[in-house]
């Protein structure tokens, strides 16, 4: 295993003081692992908190700020973090508004994040839960765990912290998050495993002429193995799938394309490259689009496509001033 | 024979050492239909459990409890709830009891599976750790039944739990992220039900 | 060779179909090459262009924008691009008040804009060239090729892009990219070679428990192969040979970390978790800082560092407005 | 015998047919002390230089400008300046001779030669194309001095470049990037130098 690490069971508290030291305007609670504004945002409005495994960075600690989230409560690599971290988190950025908890769709971040809720129940301190569940490669069914929660919580937190920061009371930016939810979808490739610090190795071999199609944030296999392809068939393998999902049909378009944390931006580039057209083709016209890396699965080499149906409203929202690490305009 | 509260430390502190001997092999299993960290989940979880203990605990609900709380603020992830759950409801239903008889324990467990299926919502045959829990209860409950001792019962519990950890291997995961994998979950151990065959194998060790 | 593209060939044209996909605000000139602001800055302002190889990204075109460069020109990748094609940038930004070239010190780079500069010598258009070598792995001598220009470039584009946006003239742009570069030091490391789309597989061989010190940002070799060593050692490998080079003693730095591609943010923090404290103790005082892919060599694994000695009047030309794809704030 | 301007564009067709055939050998060279693009790069070039020349040239002067700039607008990297040079400097010199003899050659390629150094500032045992080219050129002389024929000539320039190219191997470069190598640039031929060799073999194939 080759990383810039220390020892694996410290990547995390590690991380966190890199964290502290390269921003001044986030205050890091190294002891209960959350990331904070330095600055609280103003009394009476709603407060944001996500949190989950570490290494999808810059999810979630990359998206604390104005316009965005309170606090990130961050898990160790890949494990959702604790119900403590969520009850200390959604105490201190209360603002009396109620605070808004949004959680990827995992067995563990939904039961951490819920224990947080019972026990935070009696604190006086209102709390909603908006759980994401975009990615089209797991088939949805009332009797298994349900989807992922992926790329779209990026744009949610984007979309709703603006809601929260202009006003908006709790009920309506519950309301908003569920329509976020509900109008994005997603759907990922990878090209290499990745290698989480404590197992040491990769997670699963990929051989030379193979790609995982269908895969998560969690280094995880993918829904099938298939033989690789250039850049404009992936394209259309991760088009295809979103569309199929959501009817788009003449509505704008809020597009991410993201990169799983190993492949370079060149790429990245050269992927929208394909993408792009292929949804205007389908008649989603692409009014706001991101090309980086904003949730990944460590060093894994892959993308993941995000499409949110979007109106005036959200793209006013999505345009609205944000000044986090990851993601900062309008300021 | 009873089950004294420190034999129940024994039950822990063996299955501290059995998460790290066999971490490396929890963690293979859940690189194959999971996030390869199961095994550092619950060597974290009962390393912080070992380090919270009190030595001499005043009542096996107290000492359950603490494990309870110490597994659900340590680890994280689905393994941390759920064994954390089991913890919790076991201790609320041993109370202030300082050693267990056989139909003790069972109760005890009982809850503890049962506060795993409220939080999970698991059934059998969805590929989790309830497919070695469920049948290694059953086990304890019938070896009792039969006459067998819970030295006995816990040994028929610990094989029980193994054969359920094996059957699930041909299962399609219906719960938790190998859920994911649709039928690529198949031909998998479950990382889960292989950590709870060591708890129950744990339990036999001690109480032997 | 495992990577998100067509043929390799075509990869810097296919890519530049997604950065002009993805960025409205910018102008791509397909067929030289070249981006540009869709909107140019004002008349009688300094121009900035850049150019180098591909494969450094965000670095150039991710730089193109108020605040920051006017044009970037894209080269194959690790190939620097050609002089018609840093004739037509400076023929199309200048806004009647020169044009500054930022070149960073390689071979190629420097010829073909030394080629340029003579061929659009009697256009009319004044110019000045920078050339950066701030790289302290390579020594410095006047009989060879002198040290590598890398991640000083991009705190030089943002500072001296500053200036220019504020009317400063070329005189004084000039005078102030010349500081700049003076003033920086970098070194690089890497855990992995990366691989070259045309080469088709990587360009070394790394085993397992060796690390390259010393790495520029072309996939080259370091200066030195030694063990692997965790993130607290590479910290110092990397913090003493720039501290070495320039005295820092109690003067603000902005420093900047970038990851080489390959490497997840997450390992990016945790390195500047150790590289941090070490530059306080050594008395430099982290005023600013970058921790990301800003300047990076494909897919290859590792980080570079960046120290520029800074002083009031720098420190207010990097907080100054910029709003590109790979920096943006305050505006 | 006197080269024709035919024989001028069977030595580009040549070349650009080497570099084809040898590319990924002088890419290989370019991974082991540069940035492994020397092969696409000069097949970028040479494939530019073919579509873009005038199959039948009025003059060497505008086949070998032509050339140069087709090079330098299409290459980049050092090797594009550099090569490009050489043929701008050499066709400056062949102005409208549409056919050469030994001297008139080597005035050409001499020119081309000092174009590159004008241009790189190279030195004999810097370990780049000058160490192929200038002992092809010296050897080249003093065959024509000799009382060797043109082509005699040119397989002698083509042996000197290849022996000049071997010999760039335990050189430490200190011209282009592999001199950012330092000492570990010691032990591997310059991929430079041998596309250089390639370039006079190409030339005594084509005056053959
Ligand atoms: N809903 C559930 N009910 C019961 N057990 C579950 C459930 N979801 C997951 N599990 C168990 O948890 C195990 C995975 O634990 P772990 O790897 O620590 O957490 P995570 O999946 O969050 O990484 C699975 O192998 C399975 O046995
Ligand atoms: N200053 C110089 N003078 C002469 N030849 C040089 C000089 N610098 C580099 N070269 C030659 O250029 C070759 C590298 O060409 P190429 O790989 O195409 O460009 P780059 O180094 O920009 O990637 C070297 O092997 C060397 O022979
Ligand atoms: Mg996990
Ligand atoms: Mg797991
Ligand atoms: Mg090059
Ligand atoms: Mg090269």
């Amino acid at each position: 295993m080759k990383k810039l690490i220390n020892k694996p069971e410290d990547v995390l508290a590690d991380a966190l003081k890199g964290v502290a030291a390269a921003h001044p305007e986030l205050r890091v609670d190294h002891q209960h692992r959350v990331i904070y504004r330095a600055e609280p945002k103003a009394d009476g409005k709603v407060a944001l908190i996500s949190g989950g495994g570490s290494g999808h960075e810059p999810l979630h600690g990359g998206f604390v700020g104005p316009g965005m989230l309170d606090a990130a409560c961050c898990g160790e690599v890949f494990t959702s973090p604790t119900p403590d971290q969520m009850v200390g988190a959604t105490t201190v950025v209360d603002r009396g508004a109620g605070v808004l908890h949004i959680v990827k769709n995992y067995t563990g971040d939904v039961m951490n994040f819920e224990m947080a809720g019972e026990l935070v129940a009696d604190s006086g301190v209102r709390v909603e839960t908006i759980v994401t569940d975009d990615d089209v490669a797991v088939e949805d069914s009332t009797w298994t765990a349900g989807r992922r929660g992926v790329g779209v919580t990026v744009l949610l937190e984007k979309i709703v912290g603006a809601a929260a920061e202009e006003g908006q009371d709790l009920d309506a930016v519950l309301a908003l998050s569920r329509r976020v939810n509900g109008q994005g979808r997603s759907m990922g490739m990878a090209l290499t495993s990745c290698t989480v610090p404590a197992a040491g190795k990769p997670t699963f071999e990929l051989p030379e002429d193979q790609m995982e199609m269908g895969v998560g944030i969690h280094g995880e296999p993918g829904r099938h193995r298939v033989p690789i392809a250039g850049a404009a068939e992936i394209a259309e393998r991760l088009v295809e799938p979103v569309l199929a999902d959501l009817q788009f049909g003449g509505s704008p378009g809020i597009v991410m394309l993201s990169g799983l944390g190993g492949t370079p931006l060149l790429e990245l580039y050269l992927l929208f490259g394909e993408v792009a057209p292929l949804l205007e083709k389908a008649g989603v016209q692409v009014v706001r689009s991101l090309v980086g890396n904003y949730i990944t699965s460590l060093d894994m080499a892959g993308a993941s496509l995000t499409v949110l149906k979007a109106d005036d409203e959200l793209v006013r929202l999505w345009d609205a001033p944000v000044r986090t690490a990851g993601l900062r305009w309008g300021v | 024979g009873a089950v004294s509260l420190g034999q129940l430390v024994d039950w822990l502190s063996s299955f501290r050492d059995a998460v790290h001997e066999h971490g490396a092999y929890l963690t293979e299993l859940d690189s194959a239909i999971g996030d390869a960290d199961h095994g550092a989940n619950l060597i974290r979880g009962m390393d912080a459990v070992m380090a919270a203990l009190d030595p001499a605990p005043p009542t096996a609900g107290e000492l359950l409890k603490k494990v309870g709380m110490t597994l659900v603020t340590s680890v994280g992830g689905a393994s941390g709830p759920l064994y954390g759950t089991f913890f919790l409801r076991a201790g609320a239903v041993a109370g202030d009891a300082t050693d267990l008889d056989g139909d003790g324990l069972v109760a005890l467990l009982r809850a503890g599976l049962e506060g795993i299926v409220a939080r999970g919502k698991a059934e059998a045959g969805d590929k989790t750790m309830y497919d070695a829990l469920a049948p290694a209860l059953d086990a304890f409950e019938s070896a009792l039944g039969g006459g067998s001792g819970v030295a006995g019962a816990t040994r028929a519990a610990a094989d029980a739990a193994a054969a359920g950890r094996d059957a699930t291997e041909p299962l399609q995961a219906l719960k938790g992220r190998a859920s994911y994998l649709g039928e690529r979950s198949i031909g998998h151990i479950d990382p889960g039900a292989a950590s709870a065959a060591l708890l129950v194998a744990a339990l036999a060790e001690a109480v032997d």
